[in-house]
């Protein structure tokens, strides 16, 4: 409780760089300077990287300290940091994979907003399926890697400093992935906006076109692609909560919506009690998931990327009906979220994979052949 | 079974129009700029697509809805930028219902494609078809009625030639007809389907020729709402087939997707939508050409579950056509967004699924017999 | 439209077995004695075994006759046959497969209903999948064969003079399978009923303690057996649309037991009307395959069987919102029919198995492993 | 944390008795009886099961209504046959809201395990908790009153001590305590879930003691919605973990059924219920105990959410289930049957999921926070 009224003051107190909203995990290409100035606010309080062990910088926070900063974060109208890839992703993969050198290299400026970093793992030919990733990644006399490929879905790559890359550089299969760090302003690496349903731009194309990258720029060992990939998923889980603040504010617009477009009968508001249920559910089930323990790969967190990109789906499906004919136009904000809903269930894991996880995984069901 | 044939034909003749005229990156183009295929809707015209609706005295074939509708539905699986629902459906069903006069006077062009026609939803200040009549008043100065109001979300506004309005005459409802050149303004709007255009028309003062009463207006909404039926199966069934063509060749984890049973039951899912959407919509355009009974409206039950249930077909399967594509599926250059912004529109322009059942429901013939 | 007169002058006018009701496709115990005595009507007024060939002594009636004689008899309350296991699986599994011994010997005791058959297909080991049948069927040295096994989920095996034997003569795998005619009354043969969860018990295992059978009990050839099994699958479709005025008989109940239960309120109106469009599409999308052709394996007829299975259960599902409190009585139909309710997506085929042969079959997806 | 301990001790305590008393088999044998199996009752008794929501110092241990869930929670896993809802929730709740005197003379007994009390609905008549208040009549001669009416419905009559019945006392509306002597009859209700009986009670000049208003009958009921959601959500947990067992286990096609995606997005459906069944059941549970607010009623939006959502959960895990287990699923033998009856039973008794979000709804509650 303590933490969480600390949290608030500081939220209240701290100065907010021009044109600071809450944009999400990552920033667009516009909030990135605000967002570099407000990470580097975040890491003089103490606020940056809390799940950080000390001896990286970190404060080492529980993770009830970690929901309660995302979500007061949330309701502040603030991003918790510069961008999900560098704190949540590189850094922890970084501190169990990285060498010394890479960890005294490149930690300490993703800590103080110094380095943006994107994640360049998903390619055209291997979405759902990362195993198949064939990026080329060659060594040469010298040591150091020629690369050449094509990545996609990568977002914020047209403003990052550094990549986390996921290239092959040995057979086929899982056993024959490296990772590797890719300095963005690399020669030979062309960033392409993707345009999506929406008109906006939040993701990019990356092409990597015989990119020369180090020994040194190896994450661990060559080979060791496969598990850093997946040390790197679930991370986001500790922040779904936090989503819940969101979804219930659209909620909210929803029905303030529908009322102003005399749309508000007793069918839409029972479809907004529904939808308020599971906001309410899913907030619930975060909390105690983070009462239960510290696991992210547990039950009870597993169930909640499915309950959130549901939700959220379904929820903005509902602008539509709310807002009658004026859903006929562009610009309306609930026409864009419906159009956002449909990435909601495909990126990070499609539902139908996500199913799968928690089949196998959580259940312990025989493995599908795949 | 002639019928049939004759029906098949017309299909034939409907597709390889629209092969050569509207293909995706066609219909693009188009998007692009004004919205109207003016190349098309000749071609069209020239053909007789325009004239199905017309008797043949003024310039028609008199074939009937059910020719009409296997139009729309192959114009729903293209996209095709053209105002025939305007036009050819609603405008040609509410002069059918209009004086002898109304109907010689602009039948024979809209049958020619000269004259482009659109109908204001009753309720001028929403837009929709089921608020009730407001928004636009008449005044009489002997035969001749001026016009003054603000009409919302008008179809084909900015192309159309003749606008067909209601408007409160004193107490009773009236259809009244206003030229182009007596409307004060057009208003475009940025609509999300760019395939289809709605507009604002300012009325000030503006010369009328009363055509009709409000049974043409709901004469014309009848038919309309069964026309867009058709058109929604038409989408749906086309989103359906992107989505098998897509599953069959894509691989991840080593083999087509289309051999994963969750992406085999999510298009069995899309087939069991469109086949019911199929049978509402052929029985409710038959019942169009052929009432099944004696009283007021014999195919109200046919048309509202039409409107109803091909909607949400056209809904769900433009969902899922962009959940089976996955990211692609979500990018501005793929086909899926087109289906997923027109069946939200079409989900709102004639009434939505649940004003359509609340319809049903107040029509007394719920359960009534089989 | 003429046949359909005359089919519902006949079921005004012939004289009905004392206890006759519609039992629906299978008769328990007691309705055997009736089901015999109408089957002979029928046979003797030319209504037996529609579908079959005149040189089979049938009408070779068309599938819109076959239609609207099944759609009279619901109407009417009466079945459409004593069972459907002879006149429709066994007859053209003869037809096609048996030799003109075993036409001559079965056909014309099938149609006049001196024998009742039932079907020996599903083991415990083999639902679903019925090419892993374990029920061996040895060849004896003097060409008859020795039978032993266990089947499960057979109607009227209690009642029944023959059952189709599906068993394994050969090698694992489909090409294995025999299929045999099995005399109920056989030494060896077992029957003993499955209590359903609903207390009643419609299904039986039946235990073959080597059973012995001549020769001529093999239909076909041995080997034939996967084909006869294939043949005999979607039999029943041709007979789906007749489940619509079932159906729509149990809406009306439904309404009218909520209404007595005081619990008729604007959610369950609504439930009401969602359930009675699913069987008015169910209704019209039969009519459709049938204008469509005769083609029972085709898109049309595909989907009915899961949009009929899927809608049965959810309509009994809403039984219990209808009584309240009184869904605590055993006795309630309601509460039976919803009980019932759980076996329709299961037996004939679960919902499961019809989705991948919907997407395989009909859509052409590619084959999931198995 | 100590309380976490606790209460999984006393998780383990309630399932060691369970284990012994509850296993299948004996819950049969109590089915085929009167429904109430003593010895496990005397059981709980002993190990304090039946007073953990009574005071120390009337005999039980004041433990809390979050203890109470834990049990609840094992009970609806093993359908055991005892009067825990009954005696141990509502009355247990409906007497602690009662007159000094009442919870003094019945408390003890009932923690005792010695003294069974029922609690009647309102609504007697209908035995509907959401229907206002009707059907008993009480006289008053000074301080002694009598009952007449019937009570339909009451859980547990045939084998109650004690009725706490409410009825209308001259225009104000009283909780009045009934001794099983003092009632006219008792007529059993054939339940179809037949661990878990009902019965109809009929009062004719029954001497009764006034112990409270109508506050405590509404105590009572909100106790005795979250309570049953506990058990819910164990009945649905239980069908989760009885599918799981069977498909791991069941080959079809060669392989575990476990492996089939449709089967394991079931199977992942089930657990998505089932954990926002617990969230909700828990958060309901801890409310009681320790109120989020101030207000009147400050647990209302937790515990009709747990009411609809685990109700809700249940239904569907009872019926995958079925489907999951295929046609073993269906047969009286199998354990799935039992859950199908219990939570449709169970959805009716307090109140349906329809009825629980509309009293949400008019809670003023919806969407006033997060």
């Amino acid at each position: 409780m303590r933490f969480r009224e600390d949290v608030t003051r500081f939220l209240e107190t701290a100065p907010r760089p021009a044109g600071l909203h809450d944009y999400g995990p990552t920033p667009s290409h516009g909030d990135v300077r605000a967002g570099r100035d407000w990470q580097a606010t975040l890491a003089e309080h103490g606020y940056a990287c809390l799940h950080w062990p000390a001896e990286h910088g970190g404060p080492d926070a529980s993770v009830a300290d970690q929901a309660a900063f995302a979500e007061e974060c949330a309701r502040a109208g603030v991003p918790r940091q510069l961008s999900m890839v560098g704190p949540d992703l590189v850094g922890p993969v970084l501190m169990r994979f990285g060498t010394p050198a890479q960890q005294q290299r490149h930690l300490a400026r993703i800590r103080d907003g110094r380095d943006l970093w994107c994640q360049l793992f998903s390619e055209p030919g291997a979405g759902s399926d990362l195993a198949a990733v064939a990026t080329r990644a060659v060594e040469r006399p010298d040591g150091s890697w020629q690369v050449r490929g094509q990545k996609v879905w990568t977002s914020a790559a047209d403003s990052a400093d550094l990549g986390i890359l996921l290239a092959r550089s040995g057979g086929p299969g899982p056993g024959g992935l490296s990772a590797f760090v890719v300095p963005m302003r690399s020669p030979g690496v062309t960033v392409r906006p993707l345009r999506q349903m929406d008109g906006e731009s939040k993701f990019n194309e990356v092409f990597l076109d015989d990119v020369v990258l180090g020994a040194d720029q190896v994450i661990g060992t060559p080979g060791a692609g496969w598990a850093v990939a997946k040390a790197t998923l679930g991370r986001e889980r500790l922040s779904l909560g936090a989503n819940a603040v969101g979804m219930f504010e659209s909620i909210v617009e929803l029905e303030t919506a529908a009322a102003a477009h005399g749309r508000l009968d007793d069918a839409l508001r029972d479809q907004i009690v529904e939808a308020w249920i599971r906001v309410w559910l899913m907030r619930v089930t975060w909390e105690r998931a983070i009462e239960e323990g510290t696991d992210p790969s547990g039950s009870t967190f597993s169930v909640l990327k499915l309950l959130t990109s549901e939700t959220y789906r379904d929820i903005a499906d509902l602008g539509i009906a709310a807002l009658g004919p004026a859903a006929l136009e562009e610009e309306q904000p609930l026409v864009k979220r419906m159009l956002v809903g449909h990435a909601q269930t495909i990126l990070g894991g499609t539902s139908e994979i996500q199913r799968t996880i928690l089949a196998e995984r959580i259940l312990g069901l025989p493995r599908a052949p795949r | 079974m002639t019928d049939t044939l004759e029906r098949a034909a017309l299909r034939d003749v409907t597709r390889s129009v629209l092969a050569d005229l509207a293909t995706e990156q066609q219909v693009r183009e188009h998007m692009d700029g004004d919205g109207f295929d003016r190349a098309l809707w000749a071609a069209m015209a020239q053909v007789g697509l325009l004239g199905l609706a017309v008797p043949e005295e003024l310039g028609g074939s008199g074939a009937g809805w059910t020719e009409q509708s296997v139009v729309h539905e192959e114009l729903g699986r293209t996209l095709a930028c053209v105002p025939f629902l305007a036009t050819a459906t609603l405008a040609a069903a509410a002069l059918s219902a209009s004086t002898d006069e109304a109907r010689s006077r602009w039948l024979p062009g809209l049958a020619a494609g000269t004259t482009i026609v659109t109908v204001a939803a009753p309720a001028a200040g929403s837009g929709s078809w089921y608020d009730p009549p407001s928004g636009v008043s008449a005044e009489s100065s002997g035969p001749a009625w001026r016009l003054a109001g603000r009409l919302r979300y008008v179809l084909d506004a900015a192309v159309a030639d003749l606008f067909l309005v209601t408007a409160d005459a004193g107490g009773t409802v009236g259809l009244f007809a206003v030229e182009r050149a007596d409307v004060a303004s057009v208003e475009p709007v940025a609509t999300s389907d760019r395939t289809r255009r709605v507009g604002h028309v300012v009325l000030h003062d503006s010369p009328a020729v009363m055509v009709g009463g409000p049974e043409a207006v709901l004469a014309a909404h009848g038919v309309g709402v069964t026309m867009l039926a058709a058109e929604q199966t038409g989408g749906a069934a086309a989103c359906l087939e992107r989505s098998v063509d897509h599953v069959r060749t894509r691989v991840q984890f080593g083999r087509p997707i289309g051999s994963f049973q969750a992406v085999q039951h999510h298009c069995a899912n899309m087939l069991l939508r469109v086949e019911s959407a199929r049978s509402a919509a052929r029985r409710a355009a038959q019942e169009l050409d052929d009432p099944p009974g004696p009283d007021a409206d014999p195919g109200v039950v046919s048309r509202l579950i039409a409107g109803s249930v091909c909607t949400e077909a056209y809904l769900a399967c433009a969902s899922t056509n962009v959940q089976l594509h996955g990211g692609t599926g979500f990018t501005w250059e793929h086909s899926a967004q087109l289906h997923v912004k027109r069946s939200r529109g079409s989900a709102v322009l004639l009434g939505q699924p649940a004003e359509h059942r609340r319809a049903l429901r107040a029509s007394g013939k719920v359960l009534v017999g089989l």
